[in-house]
């Protein structure tokens, strides 16, 4: 499975519209930025459900809004989701 | 010079494989023999031998300690156990008797990476040496047995001590003791011909001296067969030791091998193909006349 | 705080993010420390024993994720002991069971089969047919139900319908017969009402503490934690400890006594004597309020009627009470001089005279604890009536600080067992089986024709019963042990053992237990969250849901009753053992286990089955489904009203209130509030009588239901009066002799919960006490040439053991008694036990019996 | 010179200078020891000694490394130091979180030891010290929040000696008490039980090796009522007799209860006890 995160910078003041439209993509969560119209947003994708990330970001960059993406941090892994999922620490 | 590709044909062809290979057969079988003694316990609970060769206890009655490591502890200021004492008085004996460094070919184990480093050599044709005086090995001794006296933190050879590290590593657990004997292999095989063994190794040395005056040794009765074929040159660890009982019949010296260098591996004995080389003992009958004389060369050589 | 790698890597992956674009988060997104965001908190009583602390569950994402005390619990004020610490870990064992597995062969049940996977429809087809063929073929003793004290209120209530209105069978039994069964038999005859009259403020009041063979110290390690306090606190408060090893408690104790096993029947009629000859005793309070009576004796000791000291008794099983006068009763305890007892007992005079005078004092309060210690006894039931003389003599009884007290092992031995009935003998609310009014009464309340209920003796208004043959019915009761016997014997040819795993917790497993379970003609059903040792006996396990993962209630030893909600969902197929009894009630109709004669009284019901006539009948089945709710809004699941279509938990508990709260009920003085009201508080004692708790029975001001100007009522007996009974000291079946030359006492340990099948799967608990070990006397170890460490073979004439030697731990013996713990399936201390009982009660004495050890 | 006094001269150079070269190279090798033996041998804390082994530096000079109380500790909980190890290579040790020391009344280990770095004096292993356990964490140790937990205690071989609990009063709930487990250095072997039993995730009770584990009072400093209580009389000579102005009915006590204030309580000739008098007799005698 693949995790990572990027920086989307939306056009000035648009920074909670795009968050809207970004979170109907499958995999995709914003975690906060709106104010500085630079928005942080993780991308995963597990198995056949949810398309591969790559695909994910190349739609990112056509939202309304987007000014462009940064990717930031990349995490791919070849566990199985059962490990993923499993409690750590 | 020698064709390291055809060293010992002869002496298969004229004697057999098997004979050929004689000793250093049995040599692999007392080395894996002991070490399976030690594992016998902790792999298939079956409790033969406890320890290893630093101390051990066979059938909880008989005790072994190794001298070496125990004169360390003594000289950093320790009063050792009876029961070390007396294992340290069994071994003395044994190898008085034996000869020293018959540790070294019959039961060090680490003897089986440098013998496979040697083989590699010949086999590669490395012949690349370094200087190192085989002297070394006795300055090392001194150091090894000086330390415990000036420097706190006890027997500080053992910390890095290759020879019990293996064996304690494939008794015990081998931890990152693996990275010491691919070190010696690596430089016996590329930067020193018998590198370890026969120039730095202390343990050596220390077995070196106690056998010294050791009964059982090869001898080369038979030297006037020998053909020249030099591969017991060859072949030898400490190769040094075969010339004055080999060629020494004009200045009158004993063929018996009386330098205590000489490990009692018998390769020169399978690798001969007119069988010149024999076990023998150091006093017999047919050495008398030689004795004296052989003393003043071994003191020459020294 | 627990996390998922993926989790983990994603707050990673943000944080990185966040830190290149200069973006700060809100905490809970930037970091990973925040995963108790999202925790739904929610209260539950403690799964373990009687002292029912509360604790509150945290769950996330339908897991048990966090735990805490509960801080606003009256009992443990957010305290826990070691055992409470790690409840969320006890439902998530590696093994929990998850499909129902029968043993077959080629495809078929097979006793000798290896288990297999089933649906639930096939274990109970298969299960039904079992029990419908030895319904009819052995009677009503050939069906057996062994349920808990570690049940809910309505699974134990459900099981209550099923087996004696159902299967028309008094074969139903909970562990508490192992555990209560003397208890609940001497409050009866003492005070006519069980459980105890006093309350857990007893332990701030009292000024003297006594402890009569119980370890509090490990067992209620939260009620002893307040004993402590009291004792650290209070000028002048005392403890004495009285037990046959000197074990945890004594490290507080004032006066510690360790005394010859059995004798504490001894020095009970002593302090009884110390206080007569004194004239100490409270002559107003037992004029007014206490009959003397006294019990025949030399009555057995429960084993097989072959036994020859069975054949030896004169009064076998006897206990008819006959009236005596103060004088009878004075004469009969004087022979328990200091002197005598003293030297019977082993006890040092000073000792036992400072424990008289403890009771004597009536300016001293004084409350009395007993667990295990008095009612695993073959003089169980005598013993703790032995108890209350002492109490009812000084008439410190029924008021703050002066207070006989009960202490219940399980969970809900009082809330589930001994309220709901789940014995043979009894019914809800302290009706018995015996009474055809109370049978009627269950009846009507039922909605069943009169004479479905087995009577005891198998007759109603003078009539026999017809059993579905149309032959009478007969006697009716069967206890636990004699359960095995019976299932040994081939009499009774199927058990369902639910909520408990009684093959490691009888005694006599070599002779009786395993025997009987693994007898070709019987069929064994298991119901457990875990493989435990009687699983694999068994010949059908049903996986169940545990605890938290379904709504439930438990009652603890002071008769606080305390509802949850499901918190989870259990794994897998596994269901409640509420849900098991009333599926498994589906696959059989009426018209197999009834007799014509029955059915012909309500022809209506021939074609139904048991759960048509006993859970959708109009009154179980009348609450609609909703939503569970607390008052905060979350929401709570209940997967058996969405199996069944009604709010099942409500309706079985309403319908068990009308036994003890409806009009006309044939005993009061267990009345309970309704079922909404329990779950917005954590716990009350009943009689709860307009929304009001009951503190302190039988005592003017605290009980509604003594009369102004009575003072003191003991209303569970006609005449309002308790009985004083008297019973001699008479010996323990199988003394130390010759060859088993040590007594064998058995019990637990702080650390695990009975069998040790879900806090031995507690990696942490299982480090903390791996196994068990036999405590000993150095010098006892020293004589058999064993020392601390060493492995000991324990031999008695039923079996034989081995474990390792503790002559330093927790428990010191005196010379003359091992202590061997029971939780360990590696070592089970059962093989060895006598299935011994108290005649009068039929609970097992797992405390004496005589063993050999050895080195192993 | 003649060419053969040259090459003798030569090799005698050759050989003074190959002798220079090796004992300049071997007393490199042994610099490079004597330093790596100073980082071998400071082992991690939680490294514990068998029973009676000798003071650490004595115990490097003393053991040699044969591995014999490995092989008969019963419990298998001893390792050898391996290369790499933050111990000296082939010496002894335990570590108490996985596998303590479960103190054998007859001490095999030590026995077997054929140097005497394990202390064949040792022949009680309570007298052995490998260590001393420390509370360590007293923040999340459950018992100092009233939990009933005790496992340290409870698992303790030293029963009550080596660990006790000191029983107060808890502030917060009110009516609980609080069990605190306290470690006795006189009586503590090390043997690493307790920290093996701690319920925790990091356990809050930990062994550590004595020099870590203890504190030491200044020299000088001696606790009076001890010192007291060893001389069985006070150091030096008590005061003359101490007399006060008080009140009438007042008195005082120096060394007990200080000012006393009498006719608080009103005594009667009779013990609140109606026992003691029921038992006493008449009193009219």
């Amino acid at each position: 499975m693949n995790i990572c995160s990027l920086i989307v910078h939306t056009k000035p003041t648009h920074g909670a519209e795009v968050s809207k439209r970004l979170q109907r993509f499958q995999g995709v969560e914003v975690h906060g930025g709106t104010e500085d119209d630079k928005l942080i947003v993780t991308i995963e994708d597990e198995g056949e459900s949810i398309s591969p990330v790559s695909d994910t970001m190349n739609a990112l960059r056509d939202v309304d809004g987007v000014v462009s993406t940064v990717l930031v941090y990349h995490y791919g892994g070849e566990e199985s989701m059962e490990e993923m999922n499993r409690e750590i620490n | 010079m020698l064709d390291m590709k055809t060293l010992g044909n002869d002496a298969i062809a004229e004697k057999g494989w098997f004979k050929a290979h004689k000793f250093l057969i049995m040599r692999r079988l007392s080395q894996l023999g002991i070490l399976a003694l030690f594992l016998t316990g902790p792999w298939l609970g079956i409790w033969i031998v406890k320890g290893n060769l630093a101390s051990n206890l066979t059938l909880d009655v008989l005790p072994l300690t190794d001298p070496y490591v125990l004169l360390q502890a003594s000289l950093s200021g320790v009063v050792p156990e009876t029961a070390a004492i007396i294992g340290v008085v069994i071994v003395l004996v044994f190898y008085f008797l034996v000869g020293g460094r018959v540790y070294c070919s019959w039961v060090c184990p680490v003897n089986m990476v440098t013998d496979l480093a040697a083989w590699l050599r010949r086999k590669l044709g490395i012949r690349t040496t370094s200087q190192l005086s085989r002297s070394t090995r006795y300055w090392m001794l001194a150091l090894t047995l000086i330390l415990p006296l000036v420097v706190t933190g006890g027997i500080i050879w053992e910390l890095v001590n290759p020879v019990s590290m293996m064996f304690r590593g494939i008794v015990f657990g081998m931890g990152a003791a693996w990275v010491m004997v691919l070190g010696i292999f690596l430089f016996d095989l590329i930067v020193a011909k018998d590198g370890w063994c026969g120039h730095i190794c202390p343990v050596g040395a220390f077995y070196n001296l106690i056998g010294s005056k050791s009964l059982l040794r090869v001898n080369a009765l038979q030297r006037q067969a020998c053909n020249d074929c030099m591969e017991c040159y060859v072949i030898c660890p400490e190769p040094q030791v075969i010339k004055p009982a080999l060629k020494g019949e004009e200045k009158g010296v004993s063929p018996v091998i009386l330098s205590s260098d000489c490990t009692n591996c018998g390769r020169c004995i399978d690798i001969c193909a007119k069988d010149v080389f024999s076990y023998g003992g150091r006093y017999s009958k047919t050495t008398e006349v030689y004795k004296r004389k052989g003393e003043i060369n071994q003191g020459v050589q020294a | 705080m627990k996390l998922t790698r993926r989790e983990f890597i994603k707050s990673n992956a943000v944080a990185a993010a966040a830190s290149v674009a200069g973006v700060t988060l809100p905490l809970s997104n930037a970091t990973a420390a925040d995963a108790d965001d999202g925790i739904r908190w929610d209260k539950a009583a403690c799964r373990y024993c009687g002292t029912g602390c509360s604790v509150l569950m945290g769950v996330k994402d339908d897991k048990v994720v966090a735990s805490q005390g509960d801080p606003d619990a009256p009992v443990n004020k957010g305290l826990n002991c070691i055992k409470g610490y790690f409840l969320p870990k006890i439902l998530y064992g590696e093994d929990r069971l998850t499909k129902p597995l029968l043993r077959k062969t080629n495809g078929k049940y097979d006793k000798n089969g290896k288990f297999e996977a089933v649906s639930w429809d096939e274990a109970f087809k298969t299960m039904a047919e079992k029990w419908i063929a030895a319904r009819k073929a052995k009677g009503p003793k050939g069906v057996g139900m062994f349920g808990s004290g570690q049940w809910t209120v309505w699974e134990g209530y459900a099981a209550q319908k099923l087996l004696k209105a159902g299967f028309r069978s008094n074969s139903l039994e909970p562990n508490a017969r192992h555990c209560m069964a003397s208890a609940v038999g001497a409050f009866m005859r003492a005070f006519g009402i069980d459980e105890p009259m006093g309350c857990y403020d007893d332990l701030e009041h009292a000024d003297v503490f006594v402890l009569w063979g119980a370890n509090m110290a490990e067992m209620h390690p939260i009620l002893w934690s307040r004993l402590t306090d009291t004792r650290l606190t209070k000028p002048g408060c005392e403890v004495h400890v009285l037990s046959t090893f000197e074990h945890r408690c004594y490290e507080l104790a004032d006066n510690g006594m360790i005394f010859e096993p059995q004798t504490d029947l001894a020095i009970l009629n002593y302090i009884a004597n110390y206080i007569i000859q004194n004239k100490a005793y409270n002559k107003e309070f037992i004029d007014k309020h206490v009959n003397f009576t006294k019990t025949p004796t030399d009555i057995g000791y429960g084993l097989r009627d072959n036994d020859p000291r069975e054949k030896a008794a004169k009064n076998r099983a006897k206990g008819k009470l006959t009236k005596i006068s103060f004088e009878e009763y004075a004469k009969s305890v004087e022979p328990y001089t200091l002197e005598y007892t003293s030297k019977l007992s082993k006890v040092p005079k000073d000792k036992l005279l400072r424990l008289a005078k403890a009771y004597a004092d009536p300016n001293k309060k004084v409350s009395s604890y007993w667990t295990m210690g008095f009612n695993q006894h073959t003089r169980g039931v005598w013993v703790n009536g032995l108890c209350y003389n002492v109490h009812l003599l000084m008439g410190k009884i029924s008021e703050p600080g002066n207070s006989p007290f009960s202490l219940t092992g399980q969970p809900s031995a009082c809330g589930t067992a001994r309220e709901v009935g789940t014995f043979t003998h009894r019914l809800p609310a302290d009706l018995v089986t015996k009474k055809d009014a109370h049978c009627k009464f269950a009846e009507k309340t039922w909605k069943l024709p009169a004479g479905t209920i087995p009577r005891a003796n198998g007759k109603t208004d003078g009539a026999d019963q017809s059993d579905i043959s149309g032959k009478p019915m007969g006697p009716t009761l069967i206890h636990a042990v004699a359960m095995h016997r019976a299932l040994n014997d081939g009499k009774m040819n199927t058990f369902w053992v639910m909520c408990n795993n009684n093959m490691q917790a009888a005694a006599n497993m070599n002779d009786e237990s395993y025997p009987g379970w693994r007898n070709p003609d019987n069929f064994i059903t298991v119901s457990d969250p875990y493989p435990t040792v009687s699983a694999q006996a068994a010949d059908l396990i049903l996986p169940t849901a545990m605890w938290i993962e379904k709504e439930g209630a438990y009652g603890n030893a002071e008769r606080r009753t305390q509802f949850w909600r499901q918190q989870v969902a259990a794994p897998g197929e596994a269901k409640s053992d509420v849900w098991q009894v009333m599926e498994f009630s589906k696959y059989v109709k009426v018209k197999d286990v009834w007799p014509e004669d029955l059915i012909a009284k309500m022809p209506e019901y021939a074609d139904k089955t048991l759960y048509d006539v006993l859970f959708a009948n109009g009154q179980v089945d009348k609450f609609p489904v909703e939503q569970v709710t607390d008052s905060r809004g979350n929401k709570y699941d209940n997967d058996e009203s969405a199996d069944f279509g009604f709010y099942v938990q409500k309706g079985l508990f309403e319908e068990y209130r009308l036994f003890n709260t409806a009009e006309g009920i044939p005993k009061k003085g267990h009345e309970m509030a309704d079922f909404d009201a329990y779950h917005k508080v954590r716990g009350m004692r009943w009689p709860v009588i307009d929304g009001k708790e009951t503190l302190w029975r039988f005592r003017e001001g605290y009980d509604p239901h003594v009369a102004k100007g009575e003072g003191v009522k003991f209303y569970g007996k006609p005449d309002g009066k308790a009985n004083i009974i008297t019973a001699p000291y008479e010996p323990a079946a199988e003394p130390p002799d010759k060859e088993y030359d040590l007594w064998l006492c058995t019990g637990r340990v702080l650390e695990h919960w009975h069998s040790g099948s879900m806090t031995r799967r507690v990696p942490e608990l299982y480090r903390a006490v791996p196994d068990a070990v036999v405590y000993m006397h150095p010098k006892d170890a020293k004589k058999r040439r064993l020392r601390n460490g060493a492995l000991a073979k324990l031999t008695t004439r039923r079996g034989e053991i081995v474990c390792k030697v503790d002559t330093k731990g927790r428990n010191k013996c005196p010379e003359g008694l091992i202590f061997v713990p029971w939780f360990d399936a590696g070592r089970l201390v059962n093989k060895l036990t006598l299935d011994q009982t108290d005649p009068l009660s039929k609970e097992t004495d797992y405390k004496k019996c005589g063993v050999k050890v050895t080195r192993a | 010179m003649s060419e053969t006094e040259r090459k003798n001269e030569i090799n005698r150079r050759q050989f003074l200078g190959n002798m220079l070269k090796t004992a300049c190279g071997v007393g490199l090798v042994g610099l490079g020891l004597g330093a790596y033996s100073k980082r071998a041998s400071t082992m991690p804390a939680n490294y514990i000694r068998p029973p009676g082994a000798l003071p650490e530096e004595d115990f490097l000079g003393a053991c040699i490394r044969c591995g014999l109380c490995v092989r008969d500790c019963p419990y298998d909980i001893l390792f050898l130091g391996e290369v790499g190890d933050e111990v000296a290579t082939g010496t002894p040790y335990f570590i108490a979180r996985t596998g303590p020391c479960e103190m054998c009344e007859d001490i095999p280990c030590v026995v077997a030891c054929p140097t005497n770095a394990l202390d064949h004096d040792l022949k009680d292993i309570e007298d052995s010290r490998m260590g001393l356990a420390v509370l360590i964490d007293q923040e999340n140790c459950i018992a100092f929040h009233g939990l009933r937990c005790e496992v340290c205690f409870n698992v303790c071989p030293i029963r009550n000696r080596a660990i006790s609990l000191d029983m107060q009063h808890n502030t917060r709930s009110g009516k609980h008490a609080l069990f605190i487990p306290v470690v006795h250095s006189e009586a503590c072997t090390g043997c690493g039980l307790c920290e093996r039993a701690c319920i925790l995730e990091e356990a809050a009770i930990k062994v550590f090796p004595m020099h870590l584990a203890k504190g030491e009072l200044g020299k000088h400093y001696r606790l009076g009522w001890k010192e007291k209580e060893k001389a069985g009389k006070a150091l030096v000579t008590p005061d003359t007799e101490h007399r006060y102005n008080l009140p009438e009915g007042v008195r005082y006590d120096l060394q007990g209860e200080g000012l006393i204030i009498e006719g608080e309580a009103e005594e009667t000739p009779f013990s609140s006890n109606p026992l003691d008098t029921l038992n006493s007799g008449f009193m009219d005698k």
